[in-house]
């Protein structure tokens, strides 16, 4: 028989108790973890790759995948960065356009993964390379500069509570209630599970799927705004890496790479793990190549504790 | 652009008002790397390490890594300040990105040093140890000019696209061409300091253009795969490479070949650094600029820096041999 | 109707459409080849298009094992830090004596197959997505490779390594070259006639069918993830020969290079299809998309927007290709 | 007239499945189709629920012609269906199953899974169908996922219902539950197609039935004026000898003996035996075999094969001592989908094509061909994929398999499942051959008619226990079933 804590951790929610545990533990043995400026730090810096994952969440449910949204998000720091150029008065119209290109550019993701048929993960692989071309067609160097109130929305808090937090929550239920909700969202999971399946009952699979990639295109935007602000200015290779990790972040959270299933609440909880652990290595004062093996171990643990269980099919 | 860098120079000859991080021992050093999977970096660390142990009121040196992605930096600022150090040194993946980061650390009152980066006028960067890549750009491209008697055609091999170094580096080139009208660019290209990619990159490029009479490559290690092509393709008796840097691969290229030199980037901004930071720390008033100079090595002098007996994967330095990295 | 005609052999045709269907990318790359050489006459020199080939080396030798895994329905995304670590090993081991040359290039094959068996045992004993394990286990790779090293590529190669693998036979085509194209034809010669090759498809095919019929199917899988491992070795020190090494991140990124093209080339994540033939072919489609955007002298940023637009191009013509029958 | 076909042709790669069929139905009438495995049956069906674009010909429902260009259109047009392959989605409860795609919304557009649940609830009430509507349908066994189905396609408010196969994986009260339900909507109206290989079925509740042969229609007749022999004459264009005997003459020695060192009832099988095993769905027919093969622990159970006790620890391990076992669920455990019909065949006996590795594939196709002609296979190729054939020859196919293991015990475990009336014949004869060169088979079925047909002895399970171990002249249909259902005195 298992022990209650290895149980535990490959329960269900074996994530979320991960993260309890690595929290618990920071509190205990890194005397700087639990001060409230910590802790904000991380909640901050979380918060983009938490909304990013989020909307890979909806892709990989959907049984897709979204490499395309690093580079994504760093076109849209870019484009923002430098529309503002640290007006105020630009703040309501680059958020329009970070999400209208994030949202745009995850349709035309749909619309070809449907039209051309090839799997998913060439297809935005193409399209990384595409948006990161885009990117260095627009700019090779930093510009421009965001608002105050992009700034704030990355670093600000209210009422003590960091902003970009918030918005995380309200991105998280809003999709949480899209995906358990509503018919578009019973849907994704349906084609997750099924594509064919799916078919057959009626659904129309094709468009359940551009608006996963839209949703997907959506959370660039949104974690997009979040980097740019933190960044305060639009680098170019502000994105390079995020998708991986965001994806990293979603299969820990219990979602099937598979389709069908999947739990936005694990994956806010996987990013939060990697968040922790990433603070704690630094507070501990581990050196930064261990930290990397650190880093690995932790993902390769985590998904061998949160394997999913066998599955009677008889 | 003159002016730009002549307004540089006035700005960095600034006197800085260390009063507010004046603060007594011990002191604890915080470095926030933007990266450190490059040889040049390990070495600048090194210098660090090695100066800290010299002083014996630092008591410890926390090092964080990015790994080229900006926004983790400034959540490692963000970590080091948490961990109460006294003083952030810092090199940049992108200057610009990290500024609200250092600025939440100068309003704690801990100092923040530019190592290595070009030199920057902000407010939260409290000073500057730099090497500046615009300079070492216009060397290397003035050298390699003259060693083409003024006129050919040329290809040039930058790092990762849209880092600083890159960009400073293609400006600087532009702006020495101007007084070289007879020099015409073929192509930029981006080899992201990977020997392998500027090979790959320039084997291409020796299809594309039957005549190629210089190569400005500022970075030994991709100069060294640069050379290789020309080598494989019997053409490099055609081609004038630059000077690199003292990348010992590159060195001991110059020396089997005798033809480049070498620009120098100091792995010493490190330990020029900390002993900056460290007079911040005392009080003493500093300049927000302080230039660790690139000098030019010919190449029979840079032969005699080759280590031969040391991987290519190595820079010339003065560190005393126990703190040289392994 | 056909399905009436009793267990004879395929006739002509549909054996042709059969191997049309599923070689649909080396139509694919011949098209893109006759580009090529349309746009620049570089593609039709013997010593350029050697060239390409031993440019391929590293990531086709690595994409040959990456293959494998794949046949049976998982993936390696830990090749490229196994290049970057073998790299830096084999340096390291030679330390500049030629006497050192076979116990550098053997220990480092042995590493490569080691970690690549851990990533089979942890994969076979688990109902874990390979995909993420690989992608956490290349981080855990990294790491060592770092920690090992110190961060600089510290290793000095022997002289004659690099020289022996650049030679150029005859004056056109390259040892590497020529050592990587063995590899492939031997990969695609005992993929269609081993038993353990077979045993990969049927596997991929349907993992449970296989367990049923008395397959081993831990053991083959381990075996698999093992040869990824030690082809993932040989990459990296085919790199390692190819331009040298000069940091300790030699094989960043290339996982996504081997995996698009293992994908390309027909081989699925869900198993049980393709083979090593179209992976090659897809290498090749990838490397001419890259080499011909750059010869063509487009930017930098122009480079990455037709190299997107040819990943996407190609494998939708491949698709196409697949439903004419 | 409800539903009209005309001309109907369906072109796949390689494949003509249809071929200018004509087809008529009213409403009110449940009309059965039937044909050998491969006739185009589930094609015909699969054009009417808008899963298959037809080549050429029209459809018209209601004399009105309509293009059924997606299985939502075919819904919105009044067609429902339960397919022949399983199309629930595993990782969905069953109420999600039941309303995929017709979620019910409130009023403001949010799904309402309360609403969902009782709606689902009082579907599987009405048809009383025996399912929990919140478990996840992977857990489901084949015959609750049949029931899912079944509930789904009832849950449409529709005026086609289209069964294709609905029985092949069901109990017998759950078939007469079906039947029960079909006679009801008939009597309100709706036209049922009904596809099944069963002729029993077909008799008892069909009013006409349309025969397919090879993709063309051949004939539709009044059930009442024809006779099974009739029919099956139409469907495979000759009779079927069913005079031979099924059963082996006698039994040899003991070949494998199973005990429980708990209280349990073992059981033992001769050489030559065929030894039937009955139960109802979920009885652990399966488990039990599973258990024999190494693919689930039972520390209390001790198998002893020719006199020695042996430990089989997995599938290979227990090919290795002879004991082979045939899947129930083909496409779930048995099938390589995508890969030819000779590698299927070939798969578990590849060591003996081998030598130092390498496989001798002269050997092979010599082998496989051989023993696949034995089985009077047809496909167009033994290099087609092995998807591309019919079920019936699927279920040749991997019976191949299991004999190039040269089994001294052999489990088949419902081999006769979806399987039309001449390949389900030459199965039985296939076993009987088996039984005569001495293998001892175990028979695990639920259509009692062929347990008793063919089974020497029968094995009947109750809750995963055996409950009666009688040879078949001793029992009675009528026994078996209350020992079944553990109601046996
Ligand atoms: N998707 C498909 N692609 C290619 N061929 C197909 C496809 N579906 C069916 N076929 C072929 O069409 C023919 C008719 O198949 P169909 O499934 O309609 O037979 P059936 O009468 O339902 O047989 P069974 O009794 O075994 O279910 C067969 O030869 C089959 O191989
Ligand atoms: N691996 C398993 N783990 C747990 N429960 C199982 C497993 N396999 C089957 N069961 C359950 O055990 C019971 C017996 O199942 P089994 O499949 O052996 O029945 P069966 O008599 O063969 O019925 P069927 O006609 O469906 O094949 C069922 O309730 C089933 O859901
Ligand atoms: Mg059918
Ligand atoms: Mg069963």
């Amino acid at each position: 028989m298992r022990d209650p804590i290895t149980s535990a951790l490959s329960s269900k929610y074996g994530i979320i108790v991960l993260l309890g545990m690595t929290v618990l533990f920071a509190f205990i043995f890194v005397p700087e973890f639990g001060t409230v400026n910590n802790l904000t730090n991380i909640a901050i810096q979380s918060a983009p790759l938490a909304i990013l994952a989020i909307g890979q969440t909806v892709v990989i449910i959907a049984g897709l995948i979204d490499l395309s949204v690093g580079m994504l998000l760093g076109l849209i720091v870019v484009i923002i960065a430098d529309l503002m150029q640290g007006q105020s008065s630009m703040t309501a119209f680059a958020i329009l356009v970070a999400l209208g290109l994030g949202g745009g550019v995850g349709m035309i993701n749909g619309l070809l993964n449907n039209l051309l048929r090839i799997h998913p993960l060439i297809l935005t692989f193409g399209m990384l390379s595409i948006l990161q071309g885009l990117i260095f067609v627009y700019t090779d160097r930093s510009v421009g500069q965001v608002s105050p109130e992009f700034s704030w929305m990355a670093n600000g808090t209210i009422f003590g509570v960091p902003f970009s937090i918030i918005l995380l929550i309200f991105v998280a239920t809003f999709v949480s209630f899209l995906l358990y909700r509503t018919r578009l969202g019973a849907h994704i999971f349906a084609v997750g599970g099924g594509e064919e399946q799916a078919r057959r009952a009626g659904i129309l699979t094709g468009r359940v799927k551009v608006w996963a990639f839209i949703f997907s295109g959506l959370s660039a935007g949104v974690a997009g705004m979040l980097v740019a602000g933190r960044l305060g200015t639009g680098y170019p290779n502000a994105g390079v890496g995020y998708e991986l990790d965001a994806i990293v972040a979603v299969v820990l959270g219990g979602t099937s790479l598979a389709g069908g299933r999947g739990s936005i609440l694990g994956t806010i909880a996987a990013v939060f793990v990697l968040g922790v652990a990433s603070n704690i290595l630094n507070l501990m004062e581990i050196s930064s190549f261990v930290q990397i093996l650190v880093k690995g171990l932790i993902v390769v643990i985590a998904i061998l504790l949160n394997q999913p269980k066998r599955i009677v099919a008889s | 652009a003159d002016e730009a860098r002549v307004m540089q120079e006035k700005q960095a000859a600034e006197i800085v008002d260390t009063s507010a991080y004046k603060k007594e021992g011990p002191y604890k050093i915080g470095v926030a790397a933007g990266y450190m999977g490059n040889s040049w970096v390990v070495f600048t660390l090194q210098h660090i390490k090695y100066e800290a142990s010299l002083h014996d009121d630092i008591t410890e040196v926390l090092v964080t890594d990015a790994a080229f992605n900006p926004t983790k930096q400034v959540a490692d600022i963000e970590d080091l300040i948490s961990k109460g150090v006294d003083l952030i040194l810092y090199w940049p993946v992108d200057d610009k990105a990290i500024e609200g980061a250092l600025k939440k650390a100068t309003d704690k009152g801990i100092p923040t040093i530019n190592t290595g980066g070009g030199f920057v006028n902000s407010p939260s960067v409290t000073a500057s140890v730099f090497i500046d890549q615009w300079n070492l750009g216009e060397m290397v491209a003035r050298r390699l000019f003259q060693d083409m008697g003024g006129k050919g055609k040329i290809f040039a091999m930058l790092p990762i696209a849209g880092t600083t170094a890159a960009v400073d580096q293609l400006a600087a080139l532009k702006a020495v061409m101007e007084e070289y009208p007879d020099i015409e660019l073929l192509s930029a290209e981006y080899g992201d300091w990977n020997r392998a990619k500027a090979k790959q990159i320039t084997e291409n490029l020796l299809q594309k253009y039957p005549e190629i009479d210089g190569v400005f490559s500022p970075a030994g290690q991709m100069s060294i795969g640069v050379a290789e092509a020309f080598d494989e393709a019997g053409r490099l008796s055609e081609v004038i490479m630059s000077p690199g840097d003292e990348y010992n691969g590159w060195l001991k290229w110059v020396r089997t070949n005798n033809q480049g030199g070498a620009v120098t980037f100091p792995t010493r901004v490190g330990q020029e650094a900390l002993r900056l930071g460290m007079r911040i720390l005392r009080g003493e008033n500093v300049r927000r600029g302080q230039k660790v100079p690139s000098e030019y090595i010919s190449p029979g002098a840079a032969g005699v820096y080759a280590e031969t007996d040391r991987p290519d994967d190595w820079w010339a330095s003065e560190l005393p041999e126990a703190w040289k990295p392994q | 109707m056909s399905d009436r005609t009793g267990t004879v052999a395929d006739n002509l045709q549909t054996r042709i459409w059969r191997w049309a269907s599923s070689n649909a990318i080396w139509i694919v790359l011949a098209l893109l080849f006759s580009v090529a050489a349309l746009l620049s006459d570089a593609f039709l020199r013997p010593v350029y298009i050697f060239n390409i080939v031993r440019q391929a080396a590293p990531v086709g030798v690595a994409a040959i094992g990456v293959t494998l895994v794949m046949i049976l329905g998982g993936v390696d995304l830990s090749v490229g830090a196994i290049i970057s670590l073998t790299a830096v090993l084999t340096a390291v081991l030679m330390d500049g004596q030629v006497a050192n040359i076979p116990l550098a290039v053997t220990f480092a094959l042995a590493v490569g197959a080691f970690i690549g068996g851990i990533n089979g045992v942890l994969i076979a004993y688990n109902r874990i997505s390979p995909f993420i394990l690989t992608l956490g286990m290349a981080v855990v790779i990294t790491g060592i490779t770092q920690i090992y090293s110190g961060g600089t590529a510290r290793g000095i190669v022997s002289p004659g390594f690099r020289e022996f693998f650049n030679f150029r036979i005859g004056g056109v085509v390259p040892v590497l070259a020529l050592f990587f194209l063995g590899l492939a034809l031997v990969g695609v010669r005992l993929q269609q006639t081993t038993k353990f090759c077979r045993n990969l498809y049927l596997i991929g095919s349907n993992p449970q069918a296989a367990e049923l019929s008395g397959l081993h199917v831990k053991r083959i899988t381990i075996i698999a993830y093992a040869l990824s491992g030690l082809m993932g070795a040989m990459a990296g020190i085919a790199l390692l020969a190819r331009s040298g090494v000069s940091s300790t991140f030699a094989g960043r990124g290339l996982e996504f290079d081997v995996l698009a093209a293992v994908i390309l080339g027909g081989t699925t994540f869900q198993g049980g299809r393709g083979g090593i033939g179209g992976t090659i072919a897809a290498v090749f489609v990838l490397l001419i998309a890259f080499n011909l955007v750059n010869i063509v002298g487009l930017d930098y940023n122009a480079q990455l927007i037709v190299k997107g637009a040819i990943i996407i191009i190609a494998s939708s013509a491949y698709i196409y290709f697949k439903k004419v029958r | 007239m409800l539903l009209e076909i005309k001309g109907l042709t369906k072109r796949f790669p390689g494949v003509l499945a249809l071929e200018g069929v004509d087809f008529t139905a009213e409403a009110g009438e449940v009309h059965a189709l039937v044909g050998a495995n491969g006739a185009g049956k589930s094609t015909l069906m699969n054009l009417l629920s808008g899963v298959f674009r037809p080549t050429e010909g029209e459809i018209l429902i209601d004399n009105r012609p309509v293009q059924l260009s997606s299985p939502g259109v075919a819904v919105s047009c009044g067609v429902s269906t339960v397919y022949q392959e399983f199309s629930s989605i595993p990782q969905l409860t069953v109420a999600q199953n039941i309303f995929l795609g017709r979620e019910p919304c409130g009023k403001s557009g949010i799904l309402s899974h309360k609403k969902m649940r009782s709606d689902a609830r009082a579907i599987l009430d009405k048809y009383n169908l025996d399912l929990d509507e919140t478990s996840l349908v992977e857990t489901l066994s084949v015959a609750n996922l049949q029931l899912v189905e079944i509930a789904r396609a009832l849950s449409v408010d529709s005026r086609i219902l289209i069964l294709d196969e609905p029985t092949a994986v069901l109990s017998l009260p759950e078939q007469e539950n079906l039947f029960r339900i079909i006679e009801s909507l008939k009597q309100q109206g709706m036209l049922i197609l009904y596809v099944s290989h069963r002729m029993e079925e077909i008799f008892s509740i069909s009013d006409r039935v349309t025969v397919l042969r090879d993709g063309r229609k051949i004939d539709t007749v009044q059930t009442a004026d024809i006779s099974p022999q009739d029919i099956i004459r139409m469907m495979i264009g000759h009779d079927i000898d069913q005079s031979k005997g099924l059963k082996a003459n006698s039994a040899g020695d003991t070949i494998l003996e199973v005990s429980f060192k708990d209280r349990r009832r073992g059981f033992k099988v001769l050489e030559g035996e065929i030894l039937g095993v009955a139960g109802l769905v979920g009885a652990g027919r399966t488990r039990l075999a599973r258990k024999l093969i190494g693919l689930e622990a039972d520390e209390d159970m001790d198998v002893i094969l020719h006199g020695d006790k042996i430990d089989p620890k997995s599938p290979g391990h227990a090919i290795q001592h002879g004991i082979v076992y045939l899947t129930e669920n083909r496409k779930y455990d048995g099938l390589f989908a995508n890969l030819s019909v000779l590698k299927n065949t070939t798969a578990s006996a590849l060591e003996r094509f081998s030598s130092y590795g390498f496989l001798q594939q002269k050997n092979e196709r010599q082998a496989g061909t051989e023993i696949l002609d034995r089985l009077h296979l047809v496909a167009s190729s033994v290099d087609a994929p092995i998807s591309d054939l019919s079920g019936g020859n699927q279920q040749k196919a991997i019976f191949g398999r299991a004999l190039l293991c040269n089994p001294r015990v052999l489990i088949c475990d419902e081999p006769t499942r979806g399987v039309d009336v001449g390949a389900k014949e030459e199965i039985y004869q296939l076993l009987l051959g088996l039984a005569e060169q001495g293998v001892a088979i175990i028979f695990i079925s639920s259509e009692m008619k062929e347990l008793f047909a063919a089974a020497h002895r029968l094995l009947v399970l109750h809750e995963g226990e055996i409950v009666e171990d009688l040879p078949t002249d001793q029992l009675t249909e009528e026994k078996v079933l209350q020992a079944a259902t553990g109601t046996a005195a």
